[in-house]
């Protein structure tokens, strides 16, 4: 490549924004705009030519280098390969007080937990667990938030009514299962069987993952 | 430990003024302008050029500096005392300042490197297109029914007595504020805000009476105006209100 | 070029982040650690090679795709990107500090430095060039920073150990580090508290050297 096209490759590198042949010719004063036009053909013929991953394009009244649309899928898909994440403590209450208590306010839930919630329900909601369900009445008439369906997707839930009551709950851990959840437990699902929840008490700690519950592929 | 804790703006100050960045970096210059051998230092002499150069300066506020300077003095002093024959357990006085003089050239070596690196860095562009593919899709997340029960119980264990807090509804009573404003400005043409709401009133009375305000005002029966943020606002009879 | 470093110069192309060799590897579950590392070299003899105004770097842990210095002036000249700005000679001494004796905390970075470093730290934060790591044991348990990979990745360092041992400076250091610090040090830092100080500085403990002579090795 001669040494206008990179300097015109260098700078529809950098730029944020695609950029007119003029402002392109503006870098190098003693280019003519022949010169650039050829430069700019090169540069389009090398990456044509040569077998790259992107391209020179003229959009929208400027150029710009554009990876080719063959792999957009791939870096979208490895994008979403990220390892998962896992929720705090912290969010995994504020997402169990929701669950049970739905339609409740933010106030309310951070009444429960003793700590503001702010963060925690924007983070729930970011993920698409919690939406806004309504509003409840009086002053302010502030936000009720609910689970959504991705929330039962999530946790491998058909209904909300699949949660195991409050009052048995300390049972549903201790024996590690969910009695409502007997009928058929779909594969995809983390299965609560055999997992052997060593005391049954669950301690203050934030939890890790029981064996079977490792991540399971998205 | 050099106790410079309050001051920090000064010291701020002080960099940009001086071109120095703190009593080490001017005692160094000064060494090296002097040609002095950093471990073996004439303290009187660096003592004396160290004030001047602070003066000088105009550094003589400055806490670092002048606690660099009483360092100084010091260790002149010390150096002053005379020695036991033998000089078993001898401390030199300048060992402590030596070593810090040591630390803080070295730390300048860094800097330069780093400096040397980051400029080479600034001079690479990174790609700053964003490529308008859709927004990555958050990760997903690692989680079984389990932690979510478990959160549930550490949740009822935490909280075993809800408090619920009664709460009274304390209704607004605009109207009456209303009458209030109007009232006072029946008497007057301008009030204040302390004329209108009470200064021990309580929340409602303060809601109602803002509310009045805005409610009137919205009517044209009067004028709101403040001279300048945070100051009193002013309450005028409207003409126009009036009039109608 | 084969189809892994197209698919990886595409990747690189549509991030403004570095990204690391794992997140890379991802891109393509069938291909082997090696052949990733293989299409990175491919990658970048091909930039280097064919003349290209871009070149591949390894900086702060992740691959990067940078323009070459030769042609900042005149991008920055024709306002097409701009360079980050220049941090102060507080803002690189406080760095220095922390780079070589992470983690360390405040009073310790203003004891090196003869100032106070509070409103420094700050802006450094700010900057996501330094992070808290931990606590030090003792009195109000003081902060303790260490620098990010944003650290790394403004100085152009792939790691710690590129910045000079020791040993190459001209003055090593003072043995020991402060007593506040607990934790050491992990062992791939470039420590300023070599053990190797070859012009034996004076330590903590006073030499027995006479003022006139030189300073003995500790």
């Amino acid at each position: 490549m001669n040494s206008l096209a990179k300097l015109l490759e260098a700078a529809l590198f950098a730029s944020p924004r695609p950029i007119p042949t003029d402002e392109l010719a503006a870098l190098d004063p003693e280019a003519s705009p022949a010169a650039v036009q050829s430069a700019l053909d090169e540069l389009r013929e090398h990456y044509d030519v040569d077998g790259h991953a992107v391209a020179l394009r003229d959009v929208g009244g400027g150029w710009q280098i554009l990876t080719r649309p063959e792999y957009t899928e791939a870096i979208e898909r490895a994008q979403m390969a990220v390892r998962p994440a896992r929720l705090s403590a912290a969010a995994l209450e504020t997402l169990a007080i929701i669950a049970y208590r739905q339609p409740i306010g933010r106030a309310e839930v951070a009444e429960i937990r003793g700590v503001d919630v702010g963060a925690v329900l924007k983070g729930l909601h970011e993920r698409g667990l919690i939406d806004v369900v309504g509003r409840a009445e009086g002053l302010g008439r502030p936000l009720l938030y609910g689970t959504t369906s991705a929330f039962l997707e999530q946790f491998g839930l058909r209904h909300l009514e699949e949660l195991p009551r409050v009052d048995e709950l300390a049972i549903a851990l201790r024996k590690g299962g969910v009695e409502a959840q007997s009928s058929e437990p779909a594969t995809t699902e983390p299965s609560l069987e055999g997992t052997d929840a060593p005391t049954g008490v669950p301690t203050d700690v934030p939890t890790e993952a029981t064996p079977d519950t490792e991540p399971q592929p998205a | 430990m050099t106790a410079v804790e309050p001051q920090s703006t000064d010291s701020i100050f002080v960099v940009d003024i001086a071109g120095f960045n703190g009593p080490l970096d001017l005692l160094l210059s000064l060494l090296r302008d002097e040609q002095i051998d950093i471990y073996d230092i004439p303290v009187a002499r660096v003592c004396e050029q160290f004030l001047g150069r602070m003066h000088e300066l105009k550094l003589n506020e400055a806490a670092e500096y002048l606690e660099m300077a009483a360092r100084l003095i010091r260790i002149k002093a010390q150096m002053l005392l005379p020695r036991k024959d033998g000089s078993e357990g001898w401390e030199d006085p300048r060992a402590e300042l030596v070593r810090r003089l040591l630390e803080y050239q070295q730390m300048r070596e860094v800097v330069d490197v780093l400096e040397k690196l980051g400029e080479d860095r600034r001079n690479r562009f990174g790609r700053s297109f964003m490529q308008q593919a859709a927004a990555p899709p958050p990760a997903p997340l690692a989680l079984s029914l389990t932690d979510l029960l478990v959160a549930v119980d550490r949740v009822l264990r935490a909280s075993r007595k809800p408090t619920i807090h009664e709460v009274i509804p304390r209704a607004l009573d605009v109207d009456g504020a209303m009458t209030t404003v109007r009232a006072v400005l029946a008497l007057r043409a301008s009030a204040r805000w302390r004329d209108v709401v009470r200064a021990d009133a309580e929340p409602w009375e303060v809601l109602s009476g803002l509310l009045a305000l805005l409610e009137l005002a919205k009517r044209s029966e009067l004028h709101l105006t403040q001279p300048r943020p945070f100051a009193d606002v002013e309450i005028r009879r409207e003409l126009a209100g009036e009039a109608a």
